[in-house]
């Protein structure tokens, strides 16, 4: 059986987490291959529905990460951020969807390291749960 | 075959594209299937849902004359998702095309009339169609009178055929923008439609007179034809409503009890008179 | 075809049940599912819902789904390849439907048969049987019988059933399907004696006069002080036209990813804004009124005079459902009365 | 009733407003909305345990609007939606008159949207037995019964948006799901299309919906939605201390911050 490879998007505030993921390459640090990032100016931006359409586009992990609090280059987005993922995480756990496949992380423009050490574990632990099959098996219900 | 599935369209290749104005572009578009192609005809007034596999499917009419075999053309706005993702498409990829569509223009029954055409921005391509069809079959008509306005020079479509037309001696263009659209060696005219046609004033005696344009030139250019002596039975427009299907089923286009796809798009004034005020 | 009247016991219901799904043939009955009633795929009587006047979703899905796939492409680099989708679909016998609904077939084939033949929808039509059932009790929202139809109505079913006294059913066999399943298993079904079939059913005097109804309708179009009044509580959502057995408006909509994609067809609603809106922003059913009279102008004038079929058969659904308790029923026989 | 019909007439013959919105003889012992605009019609106003639905959501309805200046009839859900609406500059003081009207039916009358304010501060809000009793139900659920319980739910969705339709608070003139560049949301009411409307829908109502359930009620094919909004609604209690529809210029949990949010999930 093919080793299955997790599909893991995130989605990065262009100012720290990105300049981070920057200087874990220009340190030649090494992590899981399986992440595709995807660069925003904010945490703030990172609307909930991108989330949705990664799920939906056939990713089996998301990673959400930007500044750290105080940190943010427009003061308070990532604030706004923390409060929305509050709420959203709430939300998509009564549903059922499974929250263990969604992390959050404020990794600075200086923490190479923690973006490589956390990028690893999560390609580790969606590695354990396997292929999020149970979002993927809705794409063909309900169309006759 | 497509005749199974009402909704399947024909797949079309993109020929060649014309930037007509900002935002205006003419698709010439072939039949990858060449059977399909032989055995597609329609008639002048038509018109077609062009799919953009993906992202949907956008009603305009059929701008080519059906006397010219082979191919189809399409002009179109960039205005919403569908054309969108239309004007995005190069040379040489594929799209989709349902039709022909709705009722036509009576040309055959038109022999030894004058036509009047007008047209306002980009509501020439319907007429455009039945010009060049009438051109292709000139001998059989009397006059040919073509008003032609838009805001603005750069706003008017296909300016490599108005020159065509203004050279031929068989027919009568006057070009027209609106004032304050004007470009220094404009030599058409400057003013709106309406004003233009008044001042033309084409005569009214067995002609049938085309009007196609944003509804505000419609409103302001029908009671100048009532005033020239056109009879409202001789005035033909087209309408437009949002439209999904093009087969009269999805139940969306109509004014009244009738289907603008199926019992339009071509309209003569006596019909509209009758509509209710719902278009 | 000459209506053969048999009778079928009320225990051979398993029976028959068992027989019709040994013939490759899936049944769709109504089912209890909390408050509301469902169609839904069964295989025995137990499952089906007892005592209940109408259920909450017609079987209108049953030939014609709230999303359905018109067909499927596949981009490979910049060819598009179009795939047909496959069209053997399961014959399918409805079981318990009213006689009301069995009519709205007819009203929906109007639509997909009329000029241009809609080949997906009519076999979905042609493979599915109606085993009907007539109505011994109605509720206020119910007026089949003021729009052409009745308790005991049999236009649209294959079978109809009528539960008599001894809880056995009389069953008129109306149609060649009809005899098919008869066939089937004609052991359950006996000679059925003189039934007095009228006795049974519900009892649902006429409401209004659809003929005047329909020719006073046009008249009516620029009364708009009317059809605000109606429809000042309508919230514009589209449940009416989507719980409605006769509604047959549809939108197509187009979902691909990178590989290729689909054109789906789902239902849609006159009562929503953008039904009409043009992308230049005009709209020529701005306002809910407006929406509100294509809905009542199309059921009651514009279906009929296009297509000589009513575009409602009184199920009452509409009115049961609405969240602002807009009564068709009640607005019918009021504008049935204006200016009289 | 009568309190109310004598109010309602007075209002009408001063020209006070040009309209009561309240709640009328509906159909099989419903109540319906209705619109008085003539001092002798005050009699079909009626009030009791019928009258249910929210009334506000007619409160920003272009045709009623047109109709008037309005007087609504307003149970505690009603109070809680116009302080909502108020606090998102939807409506103003001097607008409307409200016609409050207590647990017990009584008519409460307030001079302007403060006196709603602290009316509704003393009122308690209780969940009905049948969603305390469900969301029991689904808190003792794991996560993956949770996601078939949802699932079955919405399989159940037809799209006719009457969850939406329904709502005083959803007042978008193009909701997100009526716009197509991008399509965010499916239109089909297929199962992802569903979720991912559902999801949308309470996510853009959070820490605005006031529990009025008349989501729920309105939903033809029974979905408890109105769940949603009450599941986020205590969360979002919890999380920042924040209720909506409490204050005449409240706050927005989702509009706000502060330094000290807790939470136990971000790395």
């Amino acid at each position: 059986m093919s080793e299955f490879e997790p599909k893991i998007v995130a989605f990065v505030c262009n100012w720290c987490t990105y300049a981070g993921a920057d200087l874990t390459g220009t340190s030649r640090i090494k992590y899981a291959p399986n992440v595709r990032m995807i660069r925003l100016p904010c945490t703030g931006r990172i609307d909930f529905m991108l989330l949705l359409k990664a799920f939906d586009q056939g990713a089996d992990g998301i990673i959400v990460s930007g500044c750290h609090p105080n940190d943010c280059h427009y003061t308070a987005g990532n604030f706004h951020a923390r409060r929305r993922w509050i709420v959203f995480r709430s939300l998509l756990d009564f549903l059922g969807i499974d929250t263990r496949r969604v992390y959050f992380a404020w990794v600075s423009a200086a923490e190479g390291a923690k973006w490589a050490e956390l990028v690893n574990l999560v390609a580790e632990e969606i590695q354990k749960l396997g292929p999020y099959d149970e979002y993927k098996n809705l794409m063909s219900r309900g169309i006759e | 075959m497509s005749e199974l599935n009402i909704y399947k369209p024909y797949l079309m290749r993109i020929e060649k594209i014309i930037d007509e104005a900002p935002g205006i572009k003419t698709f010439r578009l072939l039949f990858v299937n060449e059977e399909e192609g032989k055995n597609f005809s329609f008639k002048a007034g038509q018109f077609g849902e062009y799919s953009v596999f993906g992202e949907g499917e956008c009603t305009f009419c059929i701008a080519s004359s059906p006397t010219r075999k082979g191919y189809i053309e399409c002009t179109f706005r960039q205005a919403g998702r569908v054309t969108t993702a239309l004007a995005n498409r190069e040379v040489g990829e594929i799209i989709g095309f349902r039709g022909p569509y709705g009722n036509i223009f009576p040309l055959e029954s038109w022999e030894k009339k004058s036509l009047l055409f007008i047209a306002g921005g980009i509501a020439l391509p319907p007429l455009r169609c039945v010009i060049w069809n009438a051109l292709d079959w000139r001998e059989r008509f009397k006059d040919i009178t073509i008003i032609y306005g838009a805001r603005t020079v750069a706003d008017l479509v296909y300016k490599y055929e108005l020159e065509e037309w203004s050279k031929r001696g068989d027919l009568k263009l006057i070009t027209t923008v609106d004032p304050g659209g004007e470009t220094p060696d404009w030599k058409g005219e400057i003013g709106f439609v309406p004003t233009v046609l008044e001042k033309a004033s084409p005569s009214s005696e067995n002609t049938i007179a085309l009007v196609c344009g944003p509804p505000i030139m419609i409103k302001l250019t029908l009671p100048v034809l009532a005033k020239l002596g056109f009879k409202p039975e001789d005035t033909f427009t087209t309408l437009e409503n949002r439209m999904k299907c093009g087969l009269g089923k999805c139940g969306r286009c109509n004014v009244g009890k009738f289907y603008v796809c199926k019992d339009g798009p071509v309209f003569t004034l006596a019909q509209l008179n009758t509509l209710p005020a719902e278009y | 075809m000459e209506i053969e009247r048999k009778l079928l016991k009320k225990g051979s219901l398993g029976k028959l049940f068992e027989k019709i799904t040994a013939s490759g043939r899936r049944i769709l009955a109504p089912v209890q599912d909390g408050e509301n009633i469902f169609f839904k795929e069964v295989c025995s009587p137990e499952e089906v819902a007892k005592d209940y006047i109408q259920t909450t979703l017609s079987a209108k899905s049953a030939v014609f789904p709230a999303c359905e796939k018109l067909f499927e492409y596949k981009f490979e680099g910049r060819e598009v390849k179009i795939e047909d989708r496959d069209l053997n679909f399961k014959p399918t016998v409805i079981f318990g439907l009213r006689p009301c609904d069995a009519r709205s077939f007819s009203a929906l084939n109007a639509v997909f048969s009329w000029d241009y033949q809609d080949e997906l929808f009519k076999k979905r039509l042609e493979r599915t049987a109606v085993i009907g059932l007539s109505c011994g009790k109605a509720d206020e929202y119910c007026f089949c019988t003021s729009v052409g139809g009745g308790p005991g109505d049999s236009q649209g079913s294959d079978i109809l059933l009528t539960q008599i006294g001894s809880g056995d059913y009389l069953a008129e066999v109306i149609t060649e399907k009809g005899k098919e399943l008869v066939a089937i298993s004609p052991e359950l079904f006996e000679p059925a004696g003189d039934q007095d079939k009228e006795k049974y059913l519900a009892k649902l005097p006429k409401q209004f006069e659809l003929k005047a109804l329909s020719e006073k309708l046009p008249g009516l179009f620029n009364n708009t002080e009317l059809w605000i009044e109606q429809s000042l509580r309508c919230l514009g959502c589209g449940a009416c036209a989507f719980v409605c057995p006769a509604c047959v408006c549809f939108d197509i909509q187009d979902e691909a990813k990178r590989d290729g994609g689909v054109r789906l067809r789902c239902w849609d609603s006159c009562g929503f804004s953008l039904f009409t809106l043009h992308t230049s922003g005009h709209n020529p059913r701005e306002v809910q009124n407006q929406r509100w009279r294509q809905r009542v102008m199309h059921k009651f004038s514009y279906f009929n005079d296009r297509l000589g079929v009513i575009g409602c058969v009184g199920c009452g659904r509409c009115s049961r459902i609405c969240p602002a308790d807009m009564n068709l029923l009640e607005h019918l026989k009021a504008i049935a009365e204006a200016g009289k | 009733m009568e309190e109310l019909r004598k109010k309602a007439r007075e209002l009408l013959e001063s020209q006070a407003v040009k309209v009561i919105i309240g709640y009328g003889k509906g159909s099989s012992d419903q109540a319906r909305t209705v619109f008085i605009r003539k001092p002798e019609a005050v009699d079909k106003l009626i009030q009791d345990e019928s009258c249910v639905q929210n009334l506000a959501v007619y409160l920003l309805k272009p045709e009623v609007k047109a109709l008037g200046k309005p007087a609504i009839v307003a149970k505690p859900a009603v109070l809680r939606t116009i302080l909502q609406l108020a606090s998102e500059n939807q409506i103003k003081d001097g607008e409307l008159v409200v016609l409050g009207i207590s647990p017990d039916n009584k008519l409460i009358e307030f001079p302007d949207l403060k006196a709603v304010e602290d009316y509704v501060s003393g009122l308690s809000f209780e969940y009905s037995d049948a969603d305390k009793a469900l969301l029991e139900k689904l808190e003792k659920m794991d996560r993956a019964e949770r996601f078939k319980f949802w699932q079955e739910q919405f399989s159940k969705c037809i799209k006719c948006y009457a969850c939406r339709a329904s709502c005083p608070l959803c007042y978008c003139s193009r909701c997100v799901v009526e716009c197509n560049q991008p399509q965010w949301i499916p239109v089909a009411p297929h199962q992802v299309g569903n979720l991912e409307w559902h999801i949308v829908r309470a996510m853009h109502l959070a820490g605005r919906c006031v529990n009025c359930g008349d989501c729920g009620r309105a939903c033809p094919v029974g979905i408890p939605v109105h769940l949603l909004g009450e599941k986020l609604a205590e969360e979002i209690f919890k999380s920042f201390g924040l209720k909506s529809g409490t204050k005449v210029q409240g706050e927005y949990a989702l509009g706000s911050w502060k330094l000290e949010d807790k939470e136990d999930f971000i790395r």
